[in-house]
């Protein structure tokens, strides 16, 4: 179809009225209750303005009434997709304020579990995208493999969805003992799943023409703008704190940083970070191949650690990981009690939505849908 | 005239009334198998069950949909414009079955043998895009307007490539008579349009354009009909429902309604146009004027089944895109092709 | 429809043949229930599995429908801020009879684990809309979203047209009558709140205090997308 | 770099403007500042070659109890070092510039920050509510907050 170019038109003195559309809180791809106010000229989107806050569940608020360990599971249902990824700074957080070495058997267990969340994560995340674009079967079929993934949390946890699994200073209970079989089968269907959903959606040419050179997103203003995880990647920015600041045992692993090369377009369009995202998968294999076959074998007690009260000193302290969608931090302020005096969180969806109508502007409606898509938010995680 | 029901009642009202009744028993059972097939093509696509619990394996899930619908209300938006709203659904079900008065089921049988049938057909099912227009505006929401804007757009610029692609067929055939148009491909699937007709064995050098020209209708049948990828006049995704987004219970059935007939209106014109009609492959094999009907409708049927499958498989294009393919690469295409058929048919 | 308007409320009028019509009727509501894809929180993904290849939700012949017009139950599926209470109502208000709400999860039942501190959350939509069915769970599992949608089929099933169902359990009348009920309070309320939106219309109509013009649009050029 | 050069190169340029710098057990190295010109500060921050401050992980309104205060975080994607700014201002007047033409981000924090404490920034491009409903009462994560009885004929506490 050729190459698309940006061309400016100046309307000047054409007298035309724009109309404002209302999308959301209830649209079928707001991927939640996030509600955009439109400003259409024709199918053209002249203006968007984000209005959030629909999901704002007072989280910050409740975490100061509660015990640190009572704080997981409202954590959980941050970003619900990836609950394991959340609970992990958190719990990370408080565990540096207590002090706490945990075991190197439990640390592998995290990054097995962290990165399997991942991949469930970028899977609904491919998966609604293409459901955004009009295909509704891939969308299926990706949710059908990630069944597998939760399988294999419920057996950790008895949790589905949300797990409440990380808990200070270990885990909640040990892990089942066809642990290692299970992932590998999972990784291989993966990327067996992978494999299909390539040839049915992401090279396919009706989907390659609907998201290349939209929401062109420059690097600089990604940073600008605070972006992380792939909305940054995808626009050729190699920031990613697994590699930058190995927290936890990431060091030990080989793996690479993915970031957009605007293979099909512009850099930073929504291929970009949606392609990101595809080829993250693999990586995030390759990280549970690792840790499979460097994980100690002895049994650990994964609760000998877990403090029976859990009381901080007087501290304050910032501590963030790479989640699926990017750098989650929680900023904990303890007062030396057992709650927190204070728990903010750097979510990352908040701000990688922030970016929205910067980059969606002058282009038509479906574009906005999409360009929405591939920022991948989730809505508890906006609001809170 | 290729009749039976004039042969047999003669030439009298109640014969007309008959024929009129005729399609329409054909109608009401079809769109019941073509929600049925949806929903389970969908679900065979999709790696799962679909519909079980409604009667044996959910083939009675149509039924239980249209009996839901009836019983719904009927809403009518206290903005909208009623009278427009309420005629809405009614002159687009009414474009879609009105098509089926001139389609030829067998050579004993069509309702009306006009010798403009093919011209017929193009001008009413053009009705479809007046009810389009009607139901978004009058709705007065504003997802329905751009629902109604897109429809159009795209209608009108898909209608210039099909009518390429018939006027082909009518120059090539010298008639716009869709009986006469099937009895020149009689005699094997050789002779069908689709591999050039019925000129002698040199036409294997037009088979191409001939091909091309059924690519072209086929792909413009999916965007008259709104099908997946073209179906930005209701993409879910977007517009929430598009036109109909206002509409409920039997207004809404009547859309959902004419979408089926019209689906099927394209199929048939399809097979009549390419694939010889209620012809047999086999040339005067299997060739009764019964069995013709079975032939037609398989042959249609099939272009149903890949308009479903091309459904699930399919993202959607987008608006300056489907106009981009529209006006740039089918127009120009559809135009060479009607030069060399039209070459073919002096040749003849 | 005629009929419809006396859901529960029937008819005096017996027979076998009204009786069949009536089986024919609900049969056809229960067996087809679309609902509107609208998902709030966490449960919205959990139900998302639900309608996936794995449990399949369209056994049950429910289709989902993205208009609300359309669609025959809501699922209130995850948290109810106030903020999208007002909004959850409207949505509900723009469902065409019969229509039914099926509450999942522990937040829209009750506020679930923000129901002491979630200054911001419903506790509970049963206080805005009439609730049918409650999935307790947080989020709840497939198996019991499924027992819920069995329950909702059969409370559709039971739903009277032309006459009280004799063979039906004292248990399951009762559910009726409170079912009844509930939409009578309902009813009432909603017709309260509309006397008052007249109200305000007459004297100089209702702030709408999402659009209290604080931001500005400035735009003057607009970019054009095209082939080339 | 480290936070003591961070802490020299601002005490030169800015005086008496930074006050302390803090380097604790269990606290992230902070800086102290004043809230009078912190726009300057965190232009200084984010331009002069060696800091590079590009990326504001994080902003965030506090109650400390007797007065309010922000709390910046920020990394410098191209030099991979961080500092934490603290700005403490009273209750009675808790006003302070905008840092929103540094980073963009810094508009959806700074609402929240009004929003959830009632700090007010000043010359910010759109400074209503973002989470709360635009009519809500009070500002909730403040420690005296007390819940609005009713919001639209709801009820608000349990």
């Amino acid at each position: 179809m050729g190459q698309r170019k940006t061309i400016e038109i100046d309307y000047g003195a054409v007298d035309t009225d724009r109309m404002r559309l209302n999308m959301g809180p209830q649209h079928p791809s707001t991927h939640g209750v996030l509600r955009l106010e439109v400003e259409l000229e024709g199918e053209i989107v002249t203006e968007v303005v984000p209005h959030i806050g629909y999901l704002h569940r007072c989280f910050e608020k409740t975490c100061e009434f509660m015990t640190y360990p009572q704080v997981i599971p409202y954590v959980d249902r941050l970003d619900y997709i990836s609950s394991m990824n959340n609970e992990w700074p958190f719990v990370m957080g408080v565990e540096k304020l207590l002090g706490i070495q945990i075991p190197e058997k439990i640390e592998y267990i995290r990054v097995i579990l962290a990165e399997l969340n991942r991949i469930a994560n970028h899977q609904i995340a491919v998966a609604t995208f293409g459901m955004d674009s009009g295909a509704f079967t891939p969308f299926l079929y990706l949710f059908r493999d990630r069944e597998m993934i939760l399988d294999l949390f419920e057996k950790c946890s008895g949790g589905r969805l949300l797990y409440n699994y990380f808990w200070v200073g270990g885990l909640q209970h040990d892990i089942p003992p066809t642990f290692k079989e299970d992932c590998l089968a999972i990784i291989k269907k993966v990327r067996e799943t992978n494999a299909e959903v390539n040839n049915l959606l992401i090279k396919n040419k009706i989907f390659i023409e609907r998201i290349t050179n939209i929401g062109i997103l420059p690097a600089d203003v990604a940073i600008n703008f605070g972006c992380s995880g792939p909305v940054l990647r995808g626009s050729g920015v190699p920031y990613d704190l697994r590699k930058d600041e190995p927290y936890s045992i990431y060091d030990r692993f080989d793996f690479n940083v993915i970031v957009g090369e605007g293979a099909m377009g512009t850099l930073g369009d929504c291929w970009d970070r949606n392609i990101v995202r595809v080829n993250e998968m693999e990586e995030s294999c390759k990280i549970i191949e690792q840790a499979i076959a460097q994980m100690p074998d002895e049994a650990v007690d994964v609760r000998a650690l877990v403090p029976k009260r859990v009381k901080t000193p007087k501290g304050e302290i910032y501590c963030k990981t790479e989640n699926p969608k990017g750098e989650l931090g929680f900023y904990i302020v303890s007062d030396g009690s057992t709650q927190p005096y204070r728990m903010r969180t750097r979510a990352t969806s908040f701000i990688n939505l922030s970016v929205l109508p910067e980059i969606s502007k002058g282009y038509m409606i479906s574009d906005l849908i999409m360009i929405l898509g591939s920022i991948d938010i989730v809505l508890g995680e906006v609001d809170r | 005239m290729g009749n039976f029901v004039y042969d047999l009642l003669g030439n009298n009202l109640l014969a007309y009334i008959v024929v009129a009744i005729v399609p329409l028993l054909w109608v009401l059972p079809y769109a019941l198998i073509a929600i049925l097939g949806e929903l389970k093509i969908a679900s065979w696509v999709q790696d799962r069950l679909g519909p079980m619990r409604t009667g044996w394996k959910g083939v009675l899930q149509p039924l239980a949909e249209v009996i839901k619908l009836l019983q719904k209300e009927d809403i009518t938006p206290a903005n909208a414009n009623k009278p427009l709203f309420n005629l809405a659904p009614f002159i687009m079900f009414t474009g879609a079955y009105a098509t089926y008065a001139a389609i030829p089921f067998s050579s004993k049988f069509i309702a009306a043998d006009l010798n403009i049938g093919l011209y017929y057909i193009f001008s009413i099912s053009a009705f479809a895009i007046i009810g389009i227009v009607m139901g978004g505006w009058a709705s007065n929401n504003k997802y329905s307007v751009l629902g109604a804007l897109r429809a159009v757009s795209q209608m009108i610029s898909y209608e210039i490539p099909i009518a390429v692609t018939l006027l082909a067929i009518a120059a090539y055939s010298g008639s716009l008579d869709m009986q006469e148009i099937i009895r020149q491909q009689g005699g094997g699937f050789w002779n069908w349009n689709l591999f050039g007709g019925n000129a002698p064995y040199w036409k294997i050098i037009f088979i191409p354009f001939f091909v091309g020209l059924f690519v072209i209708y086929f792909v413009g049948s999916l965007a008259e009909t709104n099908r997946v990828p073209f179906d930005i006049p209701e993409g879910e995704s977007e517009i929430i429902a598009g036109y109909h987004t206002e509409y409920s219970g039997m207004k809404f059935a009547m859309f959902f309604f004419a979408e089926y007939a019209s689906m099927f209106t394209v199929s048939a014109i399809i097979t009549i146009l390419f694939l010889g009609g209620w012809q047999s492959p086999f040339g005067d094999f299997l060739n009764h004027p019964l069995l013709q009907v079975f032939w037609f409708i398989a042959k249609a049927m099939s272009f149903i089944f890949i308009q479903i499958w091309l459904r699930w498989t399919l993202p959607r294009l987008r608006v300056d895109q489907l106009m981009h393919i529209s006006w740039k690469v089918m127009l120009p295409i559809s135009l060479v092709c009607f030069f060399a058929v039209a070459i073919l048919a002096m040749l003849k | 429809m005629g009929l419809l308007d006396r859901l529960d409320n029937p008819y005096e009028i017996d027979g076998f043949f009204l009786g069949t019509v009536e089986d024919l009727l609900n049969w056809g509501r229960s067996k087809s229930d679309w609902y509107l894809s609208f998902g709030l929180a966490c449960c919205a993904i959990e139900f998302m599995a639900i309608n996936a290849s794995h449990f399949d939700l369209m056994r049950f012949g429910s289709i989902p429908r993205a208009t609300p017009r359309q669609a025959d139950f809501i699922i209130i599926s995850g948290t109810v801020t106030l903020k999208m209470a007002d909004r959850i109502k409207k949505l509900y208000e723009q469902m065409s009879e019969p229509k039914y709400v099926m509450s999942m999860g522990s937040c829209s039942n009750s506020g679930g684990p923000y129901w002491e501190h979630g200054y911001h959350v419903l506790k509970g939509v049963d206080r805005i809309i009439p609730v049918d069915v409650y999935v307790p769970g947080c989020p709840p599992r497939p198996e019991a979203f499924f027992e819920g949608m069995i329950k909702l089929q059969n409370l559709i099933n039971n739903q009277a047209i032309f006459r009280k169902r004799s063979s039906m359990s004292a248990e399951e009348l009762a559910q009726l009558e409170e079912r009844n009920q509930k939409q009578k309070e309902y009813m009432e309320r909603a017709a309260i709140e509309y006397e008052n939106y007249q109200e305000t219309l007459k004297t100089g109509g209702m702030q709408n205090p999402d659009y209290n013009g604080k931001y500005t649009i400035n735009l003057p050029k607009i970019r054009m997308i095209d082939h080339e | 770099m480290n936070s003591n050069e961070i802490f020299d190169k601002l005490k030169s340029e800015f005086g008496d403007d930074i006050i302390s710098l803090t380097e604790e057990k269990n606290y992230d190295p902070y800086i102290t500042v004043k809230r009078k010109n912190i726009k300057q500060i965190c232009l200084f921050l984010r331009d002069i070659d060696g800091l590079n401050f590009d990326y504001l992980v994080n902003l965030t309104g506090m109650d400390w109890g007797k007065e309010l205060g922000v709390v910046y975080h920020l990394y410098s994607i191209s030099l991979k070092h961080r500092i934490v700014l603290k700005v403490f201002l009273s209750k009675e007047n808790p006003v302070i510039p905008s840092v929103e033409r540094c980073w963009k981000s810094a508009n959806w924090h700074e609402r929240e920050a009004w929003d959830m404490f009632g700090i007010q920034f000043e010359n910010h491009p759109n400074h209503i509510r973002i989470l709360c409903p635009y009519d809500w009462e009070g500002h909730p994560l403040r420690k005296d907050y007390v819940e609005q009885e009713t919001y639209h004929g709801m009820r608000v506490p349990v």
